[in-house]
C-alpha cells in the first residue's frame, strides 16, 4: 500500500506522517509537492498538519487553491482514500470535500496536549480496526479547531454517521472540559458521505510510538491497511 | 568636528573618542551613511564593547566543540558525523514595546541563527521574566509574549519544549524575553558566516526590505524611558510562513553545497551581514543597493543599509552555482536578488543610483569598536542584604499552609497555562515535553537523544552574583543529569542593567566569574551566547539575570528518567548536599515578602559527583524518578513529583528547631530520587563509590504527601489539593 | 480606472463569536457597561483596476465568494470607491 | 439612544502585513492580476447607549485607544449610526 503525503508551502507535520508510515508501519510513502497534478499510483493520500500559507486569512483557505488540490478532489470523487489531519482537515473543509468549517478555538488560545476521542463509527476504512466506542488517546495542537456546521447539515451528519470521533474524557464521557476547542457537539472528526474522506483535528501520527506517550493513533492507520488488504489492493483510481 | 556633527554622532550613540577612531580608520570624516553603519555596528548590541573582555573568562573549548563563540551559534559534536548547534538570544526591548511581535521576532531571529549554519532546528526554549502579575499591564505583556512565542514557533513547526518563567517587580516595565534554538546538522555540511573568494555573488534572499526596525540595535543599547519611546523604530512584524520557506530553501542550498558562506540578517540588518561576513574572510564587497528588493518606494541608501526587516538571509555563492541555487529559491517561492560581489580589497563599497554612497573597511566596522573595561564597584545593598538572617523572621505556624502558598506562587506554580499554547510535540521527537526538569528529544538521525534546559535566578544573582552565576550553571546542567543526560555544552544570555554604572558592571563581572568557575569544574564549555545590557527603566535596573541554556546527550533514549513518582513502595532518597539556606529563597519571598539573606556555599566538586551519580544511575536503570531541588526546596520538589506521578509519599526528615529550613531551604547540588527496593543496594554502592551522600527520606505511596521532622508531622496534604493549587494558580490569575 | 475596495467579513449571526465575547467582557471590566453585542470580523482593503464600477464590484463579489470569506461561517459586504492615483 | 459603532482597525502603513501579502499572492494565483496593495485588518461592530452622538463617539474613540486597537502598530477609524431597537 502506498501513501502520498501532500506538502503545501507551510506544511510542517509532513515529516511526521512520513516517518510514521515509513519507519513505524514500514509501508511505502512519498511526498507530493503542491504543484503536482498526477496522483496515479497512490492508494491513500494524507494531507498533513501545519500552517499552509501561514494559515493567513483562514486556516486552509489558500492551500485549497493549489494545483494538487484539483487532483485530490478528483482522487476523492473516484473513491480514493483521503485523510486530512489538523491543517489537512481545514484544507478539506475549505475545498468542500468535507462539510462544516473550523474556526478559532472558543478560548481563543492555541492548544497543544493530549486528548481522548471516542470512535463513533467503526465501520469506515479509517476506523475498521477500532472497537465500537473505543477511546483513543491522541494529542491535538491547533488554534482553529472549533468545528461548526449549520443545524441542517448537522442532522444529516448524524443520520449518515459522518461524525467519526468525538472529544471525551479518559472514561469516554463527553464534557466541556474534555473538549479542547469548543467544537460543536464535541466533534473531532468527520467524513464525507461516502466515507472515503476523513478529516480529524487530533494528530494520529503523533501517537504512534510508546516512547512518545501513546500508540492509539495507529488504530487509524492500521484500519487503512486492513481495509486495503481486505479489498485486495486496488488503488483509488 | 563641527558642533552639528557632534550632535549627529552623539545622537547615534557614539562618543567623541569613537568618532575620532572612525575618522582614523577611514582616513577622513564619514558621510551620513557611513556614520550610521558605524553607529549600528559599534552599538553595544553588536560590538560587545563593554562585555567582550569579561566574556573571555568563559572556558569555550573542549573535545566536542566544533565552533565556539564568535559565529552565529555554537556547534558541538555528538559523534557519528552529527553535531548540535544552539544559541540563546534576548529580545527584551522589542518585547517591552510590542510583546507579541517582539517575542515572535525574537524566536524568528534565533531560528535563523541556527539554520544559517546548515543545521535543521529541532527545538525551541525560552526564558521569561515579568513584573508582578497583580499588574494589568504585566498580565498583558505576559499573555502576549507567550502568544507571540507560540505564534511563531507553532507556525514554523519547531517544537517549543522547555522554558522557565519568573515574576519579580524589577521586571515590571522591562520584561526579559530570551529565546533559544537547537539544531542538528551533519558535521560536513557546516557552513560559516563568511564571504570568501573575490568575484563570488552576494545574494539577498527572503523578505523585501522595508523601513522597519531602523536603528533597532541602537535602541536596544540604551535605557528605556519616555524619550526612547518617541525614538523607537517602526515595530517589526514577524512572518513565520516566510521563514519556514526560507528555512527549507536555505537548508536545501546548503545541503547541495551551493553556498560558500551564509549569514542571517538580524540586528543592524544588511550592514551587519555584509561587514561581518567580509571581515571574517578578510575580503570586501561591492554592493548595488538598487538591486535590493524593497517593500516601500523611495527608501534611501541609509535606510536600506540599517533596516532590520525580518526573514532575510545573505548567501555568498560562486557564479557557477548561482543557477542551481536560484532554482531552489524559486521552487520555494522566495524572492532573491544578486546585490553585489565579493572583492579582495577589504572594503565595503556601497553604490546607489550610480554613485558611491559609502566606502568603509569591513574589519573596522565589524570589529574595530573600542573595547572598554568599565569601572567596577560593589553596590551598597550587597553587604546589607547578605547580613540578614532569614531565621530572624517569625516562625510559620502551619507548614502545610506555607507549602500550599509557595506551591501556588506564580514562580513555582505549574506553567501549563503557558506551554499548552506551544506546540511541543511537532516533529514527533518529544520524549519529555515541558513540565519536568529538562526536555528530552530523540534524534531520529542518530538514535540518540538530547536533554535541554534553561535556567537562571535573578534574585540569587542579585544577592550574590558570584554564587548566583555558579548556581545558574549548576542548576541547568543538573537538570540535564536528572534525565540521565551528560551535559555537552551551554549557551548563555546575560541580562543586566547599564554597564557604564560601576555597580552594574560589578554584578556582571562577578556573575561571569562565577559561571566560568562552574563551567571549568563541571567541564562544560560555553559555546555561544548573548549579552543584553541597559535593561533599566528610568534608572532602575533589573536584577542581574544570567540565563543558562544547557544541552545534554543521552546515548539511548530508552534510558532516561523523569520527575514523576512511579510506584508505591519505591524508596526515596535525597542525593547530594545537605547544606541549605533560606537566603534569597522562594519561601522568604512568598511568606515574608523579602529578598534577603546569604546564599548557601556552592561545592562544585560535589555538584560534579552528584551529576555523575545521576547519569550513571539512570543509565544503569536504577532510578524510578529523579528531580532536581530548586525553587521552594525539598517540600516543593516532593510535591511536584507527587503531582506528576499522581502518587503520594511519606517522608521523615532529621530534626531541626525550625522546620522551614529543611522543608523550604534552597541550595545547589541536591536531587530527590526514588528507587525500587530491589535497586537500593546498587544505588547505595554507586553513591558510595562516587562519594555522594544519600539521605533516606521515606517511601512513595498513598494519596497524600506527609512530612515529619523528627517524627513531628509538619506537612500533611492530599495530592488532589496540591495539584489543584499548583495547576490552577496561573490560569486563575490570568483569566480573572 | 483604479478602485479601492473595502471589504468587511463578519461571522454569521448564528455562529458564536468567542472573540467578540472576550472583547465585550474586557470592555465591561474597564467599566464600559453601556456596550453590548460586540462582534469581531475582518476588514480588508485592496485596490483594483476596472473599466467600470460594475465590473469591479462583480470581481470583488467573486473574490469574496471564492477566497476571502468562508460561506459556511461568514458573511461579507463591501464598498467600492474611486481611488486617487 | 442606542448607537451602532462600526470600527475598522488597520495596520499602520509602514508595518509589514504578511497576511495581506499572502492573500494578494493567492488572488494573483487565481488570475486576479489587476489587484494590488491588499491589507488585512479587523472589523468590529458593537452597540452602545449614549445620550448624544458626540458622547458616543468620544467613548468609541477612547475604547479604541485603550483596548480595541494596538496603538503601537495599528490605526483605527469608526462610524456611528443610530440603531433601531
Ligand atoms: N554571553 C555570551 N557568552 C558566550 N558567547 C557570547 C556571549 N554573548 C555573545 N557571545 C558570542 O558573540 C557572538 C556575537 O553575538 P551576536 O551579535 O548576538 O550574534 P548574532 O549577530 O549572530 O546574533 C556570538 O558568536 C555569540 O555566541
Ligand atoms: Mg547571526
Amino acid at each position: 500500500m502506498k501513501f502520498g503525503i501532500i506538502v503545501f508551502p507551510g506544511s510542517n507535520c509532513d515529516l511526521d506522517a512520513y516517518h510514521l508510515v515509513k519507519d513505524v508501519l514500514k509501508k511505502e510513502a512519498s511526498y507530493i509537492w503542491w504543484e503536482e497534478t498526477d496522483l496515479s499510483g497512490y492508494d491513500a493520500l494524507i494531507l498533513p498538519g501545519g500552517f499552509s500559507y501561514g494559515d493567513y486569512l483562514r486556516a486552509g483557505a489558500i492551500a485549497r487553491f493549489t494545483p494538487v488540490m484539483g487532483a485530490v478532489i478528483q482522487f476523492a470523487r473516484q473513491g480514493g482514500l483521503v485523510l486530512g489531519i489538523c491543517n489537512g482537515f481545514q484544507v478539506l473543509t475549505e475545498a468542500g470535500l468535507l462539510p462544516g468549517a473550523l474556526y478559532r478555538n472558543a478560548h481563543l488560545q492555541f492548544r497543544c496536549g493530549w486528548t481522548y476521542v471516542r470512535v463513533e463509527n467503526h465501520t469506515l476504512p479509517f476506523t475498521g480496526a477500532a472497537r465500537p466506542d473505543q477511546v483513543l488517546k491522541i494529542p491535538v495542537a491547533h488554534g482553529d479547531g472549533n468545528y461548526y456546521v449549520g443545524p441542517e447539515v448537522l442532522r444529516r451528519l448524524k443520520k449518515n454517521r459522518q461524525i467519526v470521533l468525538r472529544y471525551v474524557d479518559a472514561a469516554g464521557r463527553e464534557s466541556a472540559a474534555a473538549n479542547p476547542n469548543g467544537s460543536l457537539d464535541h466533534i473531532a472528526a468527520v467524513c464525507n458521505e461516502s466515507g472515503n474522506v476523513l478529516g480529524m483535528m487530533p494528530h494520529p501520527e503523533r501517537a504512534g510510538e510508546a516512547l512518545l506517550g501513546s500508540e492509539d493513533g495507529l488504530v487509524i492507520f492500521r484500519s487503512l491497511l486492513q481495509y486495503f488488504d481486505q479489498r485486495g489492493g486496488g488503488s483509488g483510481d | 568636528m563641527t558642533e552639528t556633527g557632534r550632535h549627529l554622532w552623539r545622537r547615534l550613540g557614539l562618543n567623541d573618542g569613537e568618532y575620532e577612531r572612525i575618522c582614523a580608520d577611514l582616513g577622513r570624516e564619514p558621510n551620513r551613511v557611513e556614520l550610521n553603519m558605524y553607529s549600528v555596528m559599534w552599538s553595544e548590541h553588536c560590538s560587545y564593547k563593554h562585555s567582550k573582555s569579561t566574556l573571555r573568562l568563559f572556558p569555550t573549548s573542549g573535545p566536542r566543540v566544533l565552533l565556539g563563540p564568535g559565529e552565529n551559534a555554537g556547534v558541538v559534536d555528538i559523534g557519528g558525523g552529527w553535531a548540535v548547534a544552539f544559541k540563546i538570544e534576548s529580545h527584551n526591548h522589542p518585547s517591552a514595546i510590542e510583546p507579541y511581535q517582539g517575542a515572535a521576532t525574537g524566536v524568528g531571529g534565533i531560528i535563523r541563527d541556527i539554520f544559517t549554519l546548515g543545521a535543521r532546528p529541532v527545538a525551541l526554549l525560552n526564558s521569561l521574566r515579568f513584573g508582578s502579575l497583580e499588574d494589568a499591564r504585566v498580565r498583558y505583556l505576559f499573555d502576549n509574549v507567550v502568544a507571540g512565542i507560540g505564534g511563531y514557533g507553532n507556525c514554523i513547526g519547531i517544537p517549543t519544549v522547555a522554558g522557565e518563567i519568573a515574576f519579580e517587580p524589577c521586571y515590571q516595565d522591562n520584561p526579559l524575553v530570551n529565546a533559544m534554538c537547537v539544531g542538528l546538522l551533519p558535521v560536513e555540511k557546516l557552513v560559516l558566516g563568511q564571504a570568501p573568494g573575490a568575484g563570488n555573488l552576494v545574494v539577498l534572499v527572503g523578505a523585501r526590505t522595508g523601513r522597519d526596525g531602523i536603528h533597532g540595535v541602537t535602541f536596544a543599547s540604551e535605557e528605556l524611558s519616555e524619550a526612547s519611546a518617541e525614538r523607537r523604530p517602526a515595530v517589526q512584524v514577524g512572518d513565520p510562513f516566510l521563514e519556514k520557506l526560507l528555512l527549507e530553501a536555505s537548508l536545501e542550498v546548503i545541503a547541495g553545497g551551493l553556498a560558500v558562506g551564509v549569514q542571517d540578517l538580524g540586528g543592524a540588518g544588511l550592514t551587519c551581514a555584509v561587514t561581518e561576513t567580509a571581515a571574517r574572510s578578510g575580503s570586501g564587497m561591492e554592493l548595488e543597493l538598487d538591486k535590493v528588493p524593497l517593500r516601500e518606494a523611495g527608501m534611501s541608501p541609509l535606510e536600506i543599509m540599517v533596516s532590520e526587516s525580518q526573514e532575510r538571509m545573505l548567501f555568498i555563492i560562486e557564479p557557477g552555482r548561482f543557477n542551481d541555487a536560484a532554482k531552489v529559491f524559486r521552487r520555494w517561492g522566495l524572492s532573491f536578488a544578486v546585490i553585489g560581489r565579493v572583492t579582495a580589497d577589504g572594503w565595503i563599497t556601497v553604490k546607489h543610483g550610480g554613485r558611491t554612497v559609502a566606502r568603509v573597511p569591513a574589519a573596522s566596522v565589524a570589529g574595530g569598536a573600542p573595547l572598554y573595561e568599565p569601572d567596577s564597584r560593589e553596590p551598597e545593598y550587597y553587604r546589607e542584604r547578605q547580613s540578614v538572617d532569614p531565621l530572624d523572621y517569625p516562625a510559620v505556624e502551619d507548614c502545610t499552609e506555607a507549602l500550599l502558598e509557595v506551591l501556588g506562587s506564580p514562580d513555582v506554580a505549574s506553567k501549563q497555562w503557558v506551554w499548552r499554547r506551544y506546540d511541543y510535540m511537532v516533529r514527533t521527537c518529544t520524549v519529555q515535553g515541558p513540565g519536568g526538569d529538562a526536555a528530552v528529544i530523540r534524534l531520529r538521525e542518530t538514535g540518540q537523544a538530547l536533554a535541554l534546559a534553561v535556567d537562571g535566578n535573578g534574585r540569587h544573582t542579585y544577592l550574590d552574583p558570584y554564587r548566583g552565576g555558579m548556581m545558574a550553571v549548576a542548576e541547568a546542567t543538573r537538570n540535564l543529569a536528572c534525565t540521565g543526560a551528560e551535559p555537552i555544552g551551554i549557551t548563555d544570555c546575560l541580562n543586566f542593567g547599564n554597564p557604564e554604572k560601576p555597580e552594574i558592571f560589578w554584578q556582571f563581572r562577578r556573575a561571569v566569574e562565577g559561571m566560568s568557575e562552574a563551567c571549568r569544574v563541571l567541564e562544560v564549555p560555553v559555546v555561544g551566547g548573548n549579552v543584553s545590557f541597559y535593561n533599566e527603566v528610568e534608572g532602575e535596573a533589573i536584577y542581574p539575570t544570567p540565563v543558562v541554556g544547557a544541552v545534554g546527550l543521552l546515548e539511548n533514549p530508552d534510558q532516561q528518567c523523569d520527575i514523576a513518582f512511579k510506584k508505591a513502595g519505591d524508596l526515596l532518597y535525597l542525593a547530594g548536599s545537605s547544606t541549605v539556606s533560606l537566603g534569597g529563597s522562594q519561601f522568604i519571598k512568598v511568606i515574608h515578602q523579602a529578598v534577603a539573606g546569604s546564599l548557601p556555599p556552592v561545592d562544585l566538586a560535589l555538584e560534579k559527583r552528584l551529576q555523575k551519580l545521576l547519569v550513571q544511575a539512570v543509565r544503569a536503570g536504577l532510578l524510578s524518578s529523579a528531580h532536581d531541588l530548586s525553587d521552594g526546596g525539598l517540600a516543593v520538589a516532593l510535591a511536584e513529583s507527587c503531582i506528576a506521578g499522581g502518587l503520594g509519599a511519606q517522608v521523615t526528615l532529621p530534626g531541626h528547631p525550625r522546620p522551614e529550613l529543611p522543608l523550604f531551604g534552597e541550595g545547589p547540588s541536591r536531587a530527590i530520587v526514588s528507587v525500587k527496593a530491589a535497586a537500593r543496594e546498587k544505588l547505595l554502592a554507586l553513591a558510595a563509590k562516587l562519594e555522594v551522600p544519600l539521605l533516606f527520606l521515606g517511601e512513595v505511596g498513598g494519596d497524600k504527601l506527609s512530612i515529619s521532622v523528627t517524627h513531628v508531622p509538619v506537612v500533611d496534604v492530599t495530592i488532589f489539593e496540591l495539584k489543584k493549587i499548583y495547576e490552577e494558580s496561573i490560569p486563575c490569575i490570568m483569566e480573572q | 480606472m483604479l478602485w479601492k475596495a473595502r471589504i468587511e467579513i463578519t461571522l454569521k449571526k448564528e455562529v458564536l463569536d468567542p472573540q467578540g465575547a472576550a472583547v465585550e467582557n474586557a470592555l465591561k471590566a474597564l467599566h464600559y457597561n453601556n456596550v453590548k453585542q460586540v462582534r469581531i470580523g475582518k476588514y480588508m482593503e485592496l485596490y483594483l483596476e476596472a473599466e467600470e464600477r460594475e465590473a469591479g464590484a462583480k470581481q470583488v463579489e467573486e473574490m469574496c465568494r471564492r477566497l476571502l470569506a468562508n460561506p459556511v461561517i461568514e458573511d461579507f459586504s463591501y464598498t467600492l470607491t474611486e481611488a486617487e492615483r
